[in-house]
Parts: structure tokens; C-alpha cells; sequence
């Protein structure tokens, strides 16, 4: 199969839904820029036209809620915020409107419409322009969350989130862009709320989202050095999310690490770490870790970045903690 | 306009005697609004409002039966009886929703425009609002996508003055409700919302530019509410003061007004109307109403 | 000591603080309606003046960004939201100003605002003016948010948070306005931070939030029919929540509820709940139950409003699972 | 002016060699604006702005070293090293705070205004933007606020014709910016952003209204920037195709016209401006870079 990068296989699936469904557009910030979304819609408005690529003022709530409106009239829109820190502006629109949509009206209409915004963070671009909100679309009912973390998902959530009657937040990261793997040619779907094994292992379990899924790969590797086997799931979809897989997991290792790109209060992990630990109550042989932000806004100079965004390091160290071993004992 | 008033009144009725529980805000005294600018649209437009709607849900078509049945909680209603009175619906007739978020459903209606335009049909979206709902960013947002992109877009400002307890005056320097959209090349108009006529013309004239293409306009339909911001009581009965304008009001009864224009007494529909809203009532208490179990369903399509 | 109910309790405090620090004020809509605060702000333009207790145009964003400035200015601002939905609205102020503001300039200036917003439902009002959204703050760093579940409390924390060199989100519950209970006269602080024991009991620990906190003590009472000795925490804080005084009870009891309003995933009740798990691993006997509302938005029919909030039997039900009994097998 | 200039060169070179890691957003070409604005105002007075505020930062006193400093994240610079270029602060300078959300500090700004009105200060508060941010709603509401309360306010939009890549064609209708707090009440100039004099003379009688009581004012000052949207490098280096307006508004240099009226070579100036950057840039790069162990402070105030 052929090897794309993720940002790649992001602007393929634009692509690829815009030529095959006419009901499809995308508008939003940065949409005619050669570099606002770093190359992911690159020339789309060249092959599409700037009717259905359209690049808007800097109008957050209308922009989204206009995406709804259309999305309630028969179209499949794609709104684009370059950032997710932009979202906070157009919480309305996505949240008081399209999640509440369909119940409002007993099922008489649906919002289909993907709300995707970008985690755009590190670079010492500071505390409004780092966050990774995530977890707050996570606890809205009616609205579905999917957070890729390979060049495959990053295509297939995209198309089945279009194709879902929901409103789908599809949020992608700029430090995944140039991460590379197979990438069918053809459309295909990845299931959203389904997670993925990215490794099978039998002594603890790693539930990595987006981001850190990839970590939790790299933390996997350098616990296998130790004898250490580590089961690592991808979570990918955050709402809904695969209880069933993530349990089976728990109850068969019977220890659990969360590694959540987000802040740990209330968090993703949060939901999933007590999940876990109710359901997987008796199997559990260790408190369920959570390897996540710090609980603080984000910082910008290097040094504080760096101790900001936690490493397969501190996944590792959260493996051994789960093992009973002490922190730095290395085998 | 007729048949709105005493839907209204029967509402009114409900809402005092315990029998509705929703909130409800009445629109009684502004009916000429949605009478006039729903007469101007074509079966393929589309309408969206905000709390008080039950003039639209009706002047475009929505039936009784499922507005009573709504309002009572009955899974006969328009929505299912997941809304209330403040969430109305019924596709089938263009109305695509009424939500109580102020100026929330003013970006959808842009949204619908848009979706017609993509798409080279010919038809409109209206979307419908206070004076209160201009106070919304979301609005003057929406005002320069809708001219930016020349949307088939008719913004409906029913200016009665007052949001809430708030004379216009307490809210803003100037009564210029009208120039809302002046700044972002958006045509606007005053008119007199509370004669049929008028109200009709601006609209047609606003649909048809939209309609040809033409892009955006702003009607202000200056009106005034005769009851309460919400429920069947006058303001004055829940404390709110206004200043003594309702009697002024009173005078320029859009019906009244619409009678003496065509020369005739429209009370001659009164009987007509009244047997329609007794018998749409009675189907509507006659519904069911949901049960507990179905509280999950519906909060994702399949 | 003197009987108030939580609205008089929240109307004095008000009252008070506006009397003796010029730096404060009031903003925000409703405040000059008989009836649009429920009372909790009554006549308080007529006592102070319209200048420092300001009714506003429908802006959310704008005002509570004006109240944030004026906290930057050196004021004392309550701005007030007559619905949490609102808030949705202001969240670019809330987060991405106020919450960040300290970290950002390392903290050069601080904002002390509180946002005042009530949690009003029930009634029909369906899934747009019901939404109990305080797990989205709770998850944000820079922002303490407080929900008093008592007329003592719902004076102290206001009080408090407005002392309080930070953003301060107070949410008061309409449906505990005619709660009454001892109110001092005098001004006094509830510290933020701390829960409050409402009842001391050995078999089982109930968390509460605001209006789940009161009805966990009925529910206690039930219990304590079937002989069943529950101790009920109030949380009075969500965050910083007091995990010292949960985790001391629930290593006591071993057996531990949440009874939250808001909805269950990645709710205020997943933070406690996986906390709980974590740190009082080996003493638990029993999974942690949530008692919260289905994810699902709020219905309108009465029939469905009655199933969507919960109830202190859901409580006594909790309790009997985490007791090893069978549902519905009472005493 | 000139001061600006080159320290804003010296961050463009910083952020080339890459000694800068923060987005530096330069605004060299609009000089003129805050070299203006801030010559009118008093020293109580606050300012606000956005993610392009070197220069409102340097015209109202704020330290070059803190500047440097901050850009190279250490501990002494003026945001203690956890903003970088977009958030400045210098609080004893009435350097309030300079954000990156676009808009977001506009209600802050008219937030400060309501503050001194309800103390009865005399201080104006001074709100700088883009062209770019009346696309956001939030402004259109403080506009009405501002103008609905008297707020001692001044609105400074600088018109540089572009928000990122699109030009203003691109995102609204009429080039009329400066009529945007018409609607709202609020007293709109526009002015040639380039032209230091002019800017004063209009800001000069925005602040002297604020500060007598007469309410907001809304600035709309044309300027251009000549380097991209972030970074050192041009547009045109970036991809993005301007419409060759650049070489007409390099002509228009603010330093070069001020020398022109003034009949003088600023350029006396420079060798003491350098110095002076030369040893604030030696000053910022001996200071400290923070380490990891106070990540967890700030968070909360105490
Ligand atoms: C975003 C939002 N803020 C506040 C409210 C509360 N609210 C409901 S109706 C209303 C007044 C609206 O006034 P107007 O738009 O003039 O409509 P009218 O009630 O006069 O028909 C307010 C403030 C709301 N529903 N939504
Ligand atoms: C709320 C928000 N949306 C989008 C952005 C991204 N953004 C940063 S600067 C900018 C352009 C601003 O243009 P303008 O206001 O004209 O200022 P200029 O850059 O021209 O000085 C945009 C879109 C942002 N920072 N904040
Ligand atoms: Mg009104
Ligand atoms: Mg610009």
C-alpha cells in the first residue's frame, strides 16, 4: 500500500469527498492561504473552486452556525478552525444548537455537519493558542468526537464523519503532520467509536488518544526493552468511545495508563480512568495511571514547554508505577 | 392574523389555567409580521426564529394541532414534544426551527441561504428576531456574510421595543434599528409592523431581490407585545413598568387596522377559526404524551 | 442564628458586599427586572444605584469581557448570567482571558471576576435553558468555580470568590432558592476549597454537588431506615475540589457515590470518581458509583423531565449496589 | 518611530537566525499609529491590543529590554517569559495587556473605561486591533456598550488593508471601516495611518472627548505592513500574492514622511537608537530562561 504522511491523507480526504459528494464544501479560516493549515487543504480552492473552498472573515460563531444552517438544509459542510483555542468563540453554534438539534426535535432533523479544528500547539505560541479543549466536546451529549493519531485514520475518520447524520468535532494535530503509514487509495470508513489495537500485550495496557497514542507506541517500545509487554490501544474516537475494547484490555492486563494529550482535571482521562475502575473493578491489580497535562495553562519558552508535554518517558514511568516498581529503577 | 391571535389566546388560556407547563411568549399585538412576510415567500423558502414564534409556526403554514400538542407536551406536537413552545419545527413547511436562544438560529438561516445558493436554487431563508437579538455579535457577523457572499437572506427584526424589561432606550443611544446592516452593505428598511400591507410589500421586495440573486435585507418591523415578556400576564401584572405606550398600541391593532383597510369585519372568520382551534385542541389534549422510556432516543441520528 | 432561604442568603450577600467595597459592582442582564434573577437580586438598583448594578444589553461576550477588564482595572465585578447556556457565549472572555491571564504574564496581574451563573431548569424549558455545564470550567486551569448548596454557603462563597484574587465561576441552582437554613448577619467566608460534612456515617460515602448535595441527604435518611449509616460530603467546591476530606471518608467507608447534576461522561463525577479509585485503591470494597444525568440533552415533557433528573432513590439505589445488594431488594 | 523600526528589524533578524522561537507578528510600516496614539495620551492612561503590539508596546514606554527579553522567553522579560511576542504587559507603563485572540481584548479594554467612569478618574482606556478583528461579533457589542454607558474609550483600528492572507475585499463589501460604530453611536474618523501628525491631531480629540465625558471614539487609521503576516520574511516569500500595493505604501514611509515635514534626517537619531537596542538586546540575552520547576506557578493568583 502506498505510504502518505498524515497531513497528507487529511487533504486527500477533503479531496476525495469534495469531487465524489457535491453536497460537500469546507469553509472556514485560512482556507485560500498557502500555509494557515499547514498544507492539509493545500490548492483545494484551486481544484474545487472558492465557491465550495471558501475562506471566511474572522467570524467564528456565524461562520460555524452557517455551517449548521447549511448542513440543516441538505449540505455536508466541513468548517475549519485553525485552532481549537478559536472554537471557545463559536461554542454556541456547535454546542446550545447543533448537539441539542436532533433532540430537540425528536430525530426530525440532524446536524450533519464535521466541526473540524486543529491542535495546534508547542512552538512557544503561549496559553491561548496551545489548548487542547478537547474534553469538554467529550461531555456534550449529541455530539460525536474523533481525534486520529494515524495517516489511515486521519483519512477514514474524516470520511465517516461526513458521512455520519451527527455533528462530528474531527480534531487533528499539527505535531502528527509528517508522521507517515498506509493509506488506502480508494475511500473507506474508519468506525467511529471504534478503537484500534496498535499493539497486543499482556502486562499493562496503554490507552493512548491522538497524540499520544503515538507516544504511547514509543513508551511500548521502551518497556518491551525492559520485558515489560505493553498493550497499547488507540483510542480514536473520544464520543463515543470503545468502552468494550478498552475493558477487555483492562481485565486482561489488570493494569490501565490513560495518556491524554489534554488537562488532567475532568479530563478524557478522567471519564476513562473511572470507567475503567468501576467496570474492571475486580480485575484491576493497581490503581489506573494518567499520563496528561499538568493542570496548568501552557507556558511558552522552551524550558517550560518542554516539562509542559509529557514524553514516552513519563509513560514508561507511569508502566512501572502500575508494576509496583519504583520510579528511576530501571532493570 | 386572526387565526394566530386566537391560537395565541387559546395559549394564553392554557398557560394561565396550569394546562401548559412550557414557558410561553406571545405574540399577540405583532401578528401582522409574520402574516405579511410569510405571504410574500414561495412553498421552497424556508423560516427560523427564535422564542416568540408561534405567529411564524402558523403564518407559514404550521398546523394547529401540533402547535396545541407541542405546547402540551405531546408526542403529537411539531417537535415531538421535546420542545415546548419555544422549539417549533415542521420541515415539510419550510419552517426549520425556532430555538430561545437569542440570535442563535440567525447564522442557520445564513447557513440555509447559503446552502441554496451552492446549490442554484432559487429559494430563501427568512430568519426572524427581536430588537434584543441585534445586541448579538452573532448578528453583525452574520450581516457581512450574508452581503459578502450575497445570500437569498431577508433578516425580519420585529422591533417591539422592548427585550425583556428593557425599554430600547436602556439598551442603545439611538432608535435606528433599520441601519443594522448599513455598515456592512446590507439594504435596510423601516416599516410599520403593524400594517399588513406593509409589511407585505417590504417583504416581497426583499424576497424577490433575494430570490434574483440581489443578495440581503434588514426589514425592521416596528410592533409592540401586548402581554408580558413570557406567559399570559401584562407586564405591568408581574411588576415590570413600561411606560404607558400599550394603550397607544392598543390603538394600532394590526387586525383592526387590516379590517378598516378592507372595509370589512373580519369577526365574520371568527366562528371559522374558533371551530378549527376547537377541534384542533381537543386532538391535541386527545395525544399522547411520552413516556420515560423514550428519554434516550433521538439524542444521535442513525 | 437567623433562617434564610439560599435566594435571601445570595441577595444579602450581594447587598453587603456592594455596601462595603466600593470596588464592587454588579453586570449583567436581569438585574433591573422584578423577576428575571429570581429574586436573588431584588431592588439591589434601587439601593445602589444603577450605576454599579448595571442591566445590559444581550451581549455576553462583550459584558463579561468588560467585567474582566474592570477586574484588570482594579474592580471587584460580579457578572451576572441569568442561565448557564449563556455562558457558551462568553467562553472566550471566561478561558481564554480571565482563566489564562495570571499564567500568562506570570502573574503581573490577576483578575479577580466573579462570574456569577444559575443553573435553571426543569419546567419545560427543554435542552437549550437547562444545561449544567460546570465539569467544561472545572476542567480549565485558572478558573476556581464554586456551587453552594446551602443558604449559609451560597452567602460565604460569594462572598469568598469575590475576595478572591481570581476568576471565580459561582453557580447557584434556582431549584434550592427556597431552601432555608442558619445564616449569620455578619460577613464571612465559606473557604474555597473546602467540602463541608453534612453527615457523618460508616457504611458508605456520598459525594454531592450543589443541588445533588441536598438530595443526598435525603437519600441518607432513607438509608438510614434500612439502617444503612451514609455520610453525606457536600462538595461546596468544584474546583479546587477537597480531596483530602473525600479521600478520608472514602478510606473510611470504602464504598463511595457522586451525586452529580450534570451529565455523567467527562463529567465532574469522572474527576472524582477516578481520583477516588486511584488514591483510595486498596481501601474500596465496592466499584465508585455516579449518580448523575443520562447523556442525554433535557427533554420537556414533564414524564421525561421527571426520568432525566435524578432522584435521591437513584442515590439509595447507589448505595445499595456499592453494598453488594440487589436493586429494589429492600429491607 | 524610528526606534520601533529598528527594534522591530532587530526581532525580524532574531526570529530569521531563529534565536526567536515565539511567532513575532512586526508591524513595521505602521509606526505612525502608536508613535501617534500614545503621544496623546496621559500617563494614567491604559492600552490594550492584539497579537501585532510591539510598537504599542514601545510608544507607551514598555522597556526594550523587556521586550527583547520576552521574545527570548527569559525571565526578565516583560511577560516574565511566558508570553513571548504576543502577550506583553508592563502595568506601571499602562500596558495593560496585548493578546492574541483577535478582538479579545476589546471588551477588556472598554471593561477598564467602565472602571475609571465608575471611579470618576479621568483616564481614557485605548483599544488597538486590526482591520481584521470587526469581523468579530464581540466588538460590535462593545461598540454599543461603549457607547451606551459613555465609556472614556478610544478604538484604534489599524486598517493595514489585509487579515492574513485576505484582503479586505475578501471579507466584507465597502471599504468604510471607519463607520463602524455608526450604528452604535460612536463618533468614526478616518485617517491616514501613515502620516504621524494626522493620527495624533485625530487621537489628540478622541482622548479629549473620552476624558471630558463625551463617550468613545473609533479611529480608522490606513497603514500597510511590508513584512508578511508573521515572521520576518515578506508575503510574497511565503506564498501569499499581494496586489503589488507594497512598493505604492513603501513609498509612503511614516519615518521618511515625518522626516519630510519635519525637514530633518531622523537618521541623527539612529546611532544613539542603536546603541540603545544593542544594549538592551545584550541585557536580554544574559538574562535568565526559566526552568522547568516553575511550570506550576501563576496558575492561580494568591
Ligand atoms: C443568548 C441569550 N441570552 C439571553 C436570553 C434571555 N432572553 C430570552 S428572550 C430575551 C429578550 C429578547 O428580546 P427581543 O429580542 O427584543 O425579543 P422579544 O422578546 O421582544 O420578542 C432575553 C434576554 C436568551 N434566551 N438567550
Ligand atoms: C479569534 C481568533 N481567530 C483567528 C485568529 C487567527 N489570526 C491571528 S491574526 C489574524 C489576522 C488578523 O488580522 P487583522 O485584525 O487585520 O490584524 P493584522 O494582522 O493585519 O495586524 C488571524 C485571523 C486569532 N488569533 N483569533
Ligand atoms: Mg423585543
Ligand atoms: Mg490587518
Amino acid at each position: 500500500m502506498r505510504t502518505l504522511t498524515y497531513v497528507e491523507a487529511i487533504r486527500e480526504a477533503h479531496g476525495q469527498l469534495l469531487a465524489a459528494d457535491p453536497r460537500v464544501f469546507l469553509v472556514g479560516q485560512g482556507l485560500w492561504s498557502p500555509w494557515y493549515a499547514g498544507g492539509s487543504l493545500e490548492n483545494l480552492d484551486r481544484e474545487f473552486g472558492r465557491e465550495r473552498v471558501l475562506d471566511t472573515p474572522i467570524s467564528e460563531n456565524a461562520v460555524t452556525g452557517m455551517a449548521v444552517g447549511a448542513a440543516l438544509a441538505g449540505m455536508r459542510p466541513i468548517v475549519f478552525h485553525p485552532r481549537l483555542d478559536f472554537l471557545l468563540l463559536a461554542m454556541d453554534p456547535v454546542i446550545n444548537q447543533a448537539a441539542n438539534w436532533s433532540y430537540l426535535f425528536a430525530g426530525q432533523a440532524s446536524v450533519p455537519v464535521v466541526i473540524r479544528a486543529v491542535m495546534n500547539r508547542g512552538g512557544e505560541q503561549g496559553a491561548q493558542h496551545s489548548q487542547a479543549l478537547h474534553a469538554m466536546f467529550m461531555h456534550v451529549p449529541g455530539l460525536k468526537t474523533v481525534m486520529p493519531a494515524t495517516p489511515a485514520d486521519a483519512k477514514g475518520l474524516l470520511l465517516a464523519a461526513v458521512e455520519d447524520p451527527n455533528p462530528v468535532l474531527y480534531i487533528d494535530d499539527r505535531w502528527l503532520y509528517s508522521q507517515t503509514g498506509p493509506v488506502p487509495e480508494e475511500t473507506y470508513r474508519t468506525p467511529i467509536g471504534e478503537a484500534a489495537i496498535r499493539r497486543t500485550g499482556r502486562d499493562v495496557t496503554i490507552v493512548g488518544i491522538s497524540w499520544m497514542a503515538a507516544q504511547a507506541l514509543k513508551a511500548a517500545e521502551m518497556l518491551a526493552a525492559e520485558d515489560i509487554d505493553a498493550e497499547v490501544i488507540d483510542l480514536r474516537s473520544l464520543k463515543p468511545w470503545d468502552q468494550a475494547r478498552v475493558l477487555e484490555s483492562a481485565r486482561k492486563t489488570g493494569r490501565v495508563i490513560i495518556a491524554d494529550p489534554g488537562w488532567r482535571t475532568a479530563g478524557a482521562s478522567a471519564e476513562i480512568a473511572a470507567t475503567v475502575a468501576a467496570e474492571a473493578f475486580h480485575d484491576l491489580h493497581a490503581p489506573v495511571e494518567r499520563v496528561t497535562l499538568p493542570d496548568t495553562p501552557a507556558p511558552t519558552s522552551r524550558a517550560e514547554e518542554q516539562a509542559y508535554y509529557p514524553r514516552p518517558e513519563a509513560i514508561v514511568e507511569a508502566a512501572w508505577k502500575t508494576l509496583g516498581r519504583r520510579v528511576g529503577a530501571a532493570a | 392574523m386572526l387565526r394566530i391571535r386566537r391560537a395565541e389566546e387559546t395559549i394564553a388560556g392554557m398557560s394561565e389555567s396550569g394546562e401548559a407547563r412550557c414557558p410561553c411568549h406571545l405574540s399577540i399585538g405583532q401578528e401582522a409580521i409574520p402574516a405579511g412576510v410569510c405571504a410574500a415567500l414561495n412553498p421552497g423558502d424556508t423560516v427560523w426564529s427564535g422564542h416568540r414564534s408561534h405567529g411564524h409556526y402558523l403564518a407559514r403554514g404550521g398546523s394547529l394541532e401540533g402547535l396545541f400538542a407541542e405546547v402540551l407536551g405531546k408526542t403529537t406536537g411539531c417537535s415531538g414534544g421535546r420542545g415546548g413552545s419555544m422549539h417549533l419545527i415542521a420541515p415539510e413547511q419550510g419552517i426549520l426551527g425556532t430555538v430561545p436562544i437569542v440570535a442563535g438560529t440567525i447564522p442557520l438561516a445564513a447557513g440555509a441561504a447559503l446552502a441554496y445558493k451552492l446549490r442554484g436554487e432559487q429559494r430563501v431563508a427568512v430568519a426572524f428576531f427581536g430588537d434584543g437579538a441585534l445586541e448579538e455579535g452573532s448578528v453583525h457577523e452574520t450581516l457581512n456574510l450574508a452581503a459578502l457572499y450575497k445570500l437569498p437572506l431577508v433578516f425580519i427584526c420585529e422591533n417591539n421595543l422592548y427585550s425583556s424589561h428593557l425599554h430600547w432606550s436602556e439598551r442603545r443611544v439611538a432608535d435606528n434599528l433599520h441601519q443594522a446592516g448599513a455598515f456592512h452593505s446590507v439594504r435596510g428598511e423601516r416599516v410599520d409592523g403593524n400594517q399588513v400591507e406593509d409589511v407585505y410589500d417590504a417583504a416581497r421586495q426583499a424576497v424577490a431581490r433575494a430570490r434574483s440573486g440581489d443578495g440581503p435585507s434588514f426589514l425592521e418591523c416596528r410592533t409592540f407585545r401586548w402581554r408580558g415578556h413570557v406567559g399570559a400576564s401584562s407586564d405591568q401584572d408581574v411588576g415590570v413598568q413600561r411606560r404607558g405606550e400599550l394603550a397607544q398600541w392598543l390603538e394600532r391593532d394590526p387586525i383592526r387596522r387590516a379590517e378598516e383597510r378592507l372595509a370589512m369585519n373580519l369577526a365574520v372568520y371568527s366562528a371559522e377559526i374558533d371551530q378549527e382551534i376547537g377541534r384542533a385542541l381537543a386532538a391535541a389534549r386527545s395525544g399522547r404524551v411520552p413516556d420515560a422510556q423514550r428519554l434516550a432516543e433521538h439524542v444521535c441520528a442513525r
